[in-house]
């Protein structure tokens, strides 16, 4: 059983459902402004259709269509203000609703298929579900609302959740930074090593000495001090080779060399007459 | 419940007090500290039954548990928070249908109603948070589908779409059925008692 | 009070739970609708011992009443994460300053440093409890000094300060070992120690 409320009169409906939808406007803010100007805060013609139904104050299973049709269409005749361009679905409604009516009038062996009667159970079935669902929609509206009848916590604390950074440093990072702070900042002694080496004059020495026993050509390698220490070697290479080039510059010593990389070669320059 | 309450009572008695929003058994177990959920569960339980007759009631609504004012003392609150916006009946029907069938395309909503329903009429239900897109009907066009959310039944005062006011009787009587389900139904019905008669 | 509350125990419950701000005895007196001062005062008080032993306190505070969650209650609101993060080197080396030296002044610290220190290190030092200020130095521009907390002492398991190694016994360990060679002999015992487990 469906226990629809009660509306007002079928022709002078003005929105006095109110009541009924614990508080929510029910028309003045319909899907279509314009159909609504015209029908007066009908949701389309099954809604007012449904409006019509529960004047015949019965269960919605035992309406009679016939009756509902014929309240639809005088509803229509009577709605002056209808505007057609906007009530087309209310007049396709009026127009199928006529055929049902005279369908169901006729005698039942000039029916077509599908019958009027499944026709107009279809209609039930429509009507029924549609007031079931606005029946739904007015209990669930009549609920204890969450900000209208009941309410929450006016200023709440709040649960929050902190993050808060714990430092970590352990004893042995502490005193090794401030070792190396310490170590970082104290005095600096630089201490050069002392280191043999062989200074450009003693090879020029050497190199001119040696170069005046003989005319052949002889190695740089062959100038060169006897010694174990290669740092030394080094510094008597270094200083020989700039000797040999010192010597050739002031003519004193030819320098050769076969291929690059191959054993530098000296020996002395012939006196030339002076002519 | 009587003498001293507990300490996870009161510890939960004062989360939800300070919470901003409804809290699940999980959140609440978590923030607590990793209490046993059980435990939480049997107590929220025992604070819903001490709260019930006072003036401030512990509810729960879709897993979620909040405090609220006791519904009794409305008119007392009301005068202050007038605040609620109203609902054009369109939307209380789309969102009533949207309840009861849910997930439902919009188009089954039309059906239902009879009449187009504009965007603007869901969109109000999604502004309000209480009906959500829920993914796409698996039909040709692949309608979008939708469903009431936690919000709503906080809203509502309901545990779960199971409180929906009158849903058993309505699923009973087959009217959260398709008109061509039920009158697939009913011509069978009518068959099967007309067939006594012809014979 | 046992039994059922009365009912302007539960107006009262109610209007101060949805309150966004305390309220007066003769802002509840008139909300509820007139109800006698006298009366409301009983209430509050009765409400005031009811609830003293629970996770919400009913309060008054400069004549004006409100729900609060009960203080040893308070930690529950917010969950402290802590995130575990190592001090960084430029930090370490300003609390092993400020350890050796205290108390010392930002100039000194980066004299003894040998670069600036920014005031972002000094800030984590102080946030992690183990440097606070301690007084100004009375020389020309009085600079804030700073010092070690018992914290300090109590984080790195020292009885005192004087159980901070000394300069010699640094050097011993290798701990006045210039940066880049202790890092490469750091670097060689990890290696060694690696080596077992690649094995």
């Amino acid at each position: 059983m469906i226990d629809l409320p009660e509306g007002g009169t079928v022709l002078g409906f003005d929105g006095s459902d109110d009541a009924e939808w614990g508080g929510v406007a029910a028309p003045g803010a319909p899907d279509d402004g314009a159909l609504h100007l015209a029908l007066e805060g009908w949701e389309g013609p099954l809604d007012l259709l449904l409006e019509l139904a529960r004047k015949q104050k019965v269960d919605l299973r035992e309406i009679s269509i016939l009756a509902l049709v014929d309240q639809y269409l005088e509803f229509l005749d009577g709605a002056e203000q209808l505007k057609l361009e906007v009530a087309a679905d209310y007049l396709v409604m009026a127009a199928w609703l006529a055929y049902l009516k005279s369908s169901l009038l006729l005698p039942k062996d000039e029916q077509e298929d599908p019958s009027p009667e499944e026709l107009a159970l279809r209609l039930h079935l429509r009507l029924q579900r549609l007031g079931a669902m606005r029946e739904a929609a007015g209990r669930l509206m009549g609920r204890d609302r969450l900000g209208r009848d009941v309410f929450l916590r006016g200023s709440p604390e709040g649960l929050r959740t902190h993050r808060t950074i714990a430092w970590q440093a352990d004893w042995y990072d502490l005193v090794r930074a401030y070792g190396q702070v310490k170590a970082r900042n104290a005095p600096a002694l630089h201490t050069v090593r002392d280191r043999q080496v062989m200074t450009l004059e003693s090879a020029l020495d050497r190199v001119s000495s040696m170069l005046g026993v003989t005319l052949d050509w002889m190695v740089l390698e062959d100038f060169l001090p006897a010694t174990a220490d290669p740092r030394l070697r080094k510094s008597a290479m270094a200083s020989s080779f700039v000797a040999a080039l010192e010597l050739a510059r002031t003519g004193r010593a030819d320098l050769a060399q076969d291929d690059i990389f191959g054993p530098l070669r000296l020996r002395r320059r012939r006196q030339q007459a002076p002519a | 419940m009587s003498g001293e309450p507990e300490s996870l009572d009161r510890a939960l008695e004062a989360a939800l007090f300070a919470a901003e929003d409804a809290l699940t058994i999980d959140q609440l177990a978590s923030h607590l500290g990793d209490v046993d959920k059980g435990a939480v569960r049997d107590a929220l339980a025992r604070l819903a039954q001490f709260y019930a007759p006072r003036g401030i009631n512990l509810v729960e609504r879709g897993k979620r548990w909040h405090f609220q004012t006791a519904p009794d003392c409305a008119h007392l609150l009301r005068k202050e928070r007038e605040s609620l916006r109203k609902l054009s009946r369109a939307a209380t029907e789309v969102l009533a249908i949207v309840a009861y069938h849910e997930p439902v395309s919009r188009a089954e909503i039309e059906s239902i109603r009879g009449v187009q329903t504009s965007g603007g009429t869901l969109d109000v239900l999604m502004e309000a948070g209480w009906v959500k897109p829920a993914g796409r009907r698996e039909v040709p066009g692949r309608p979008v589908i939708y469903a009431t959310t936690p919000e709503f039944l906080r809203h509502f005062g309901l545990e779960s779409r199971r409180d929906l006011p009158g849903i058993d009787e309505l699923r009973a009587t087959g009217m959260l059925d398709p008109v061509e389900e039920a009158f697939a139904a009913e011509m069978a019905d009518e068959a099967d008692q007309e067939r006594p008669d012809e014979a």
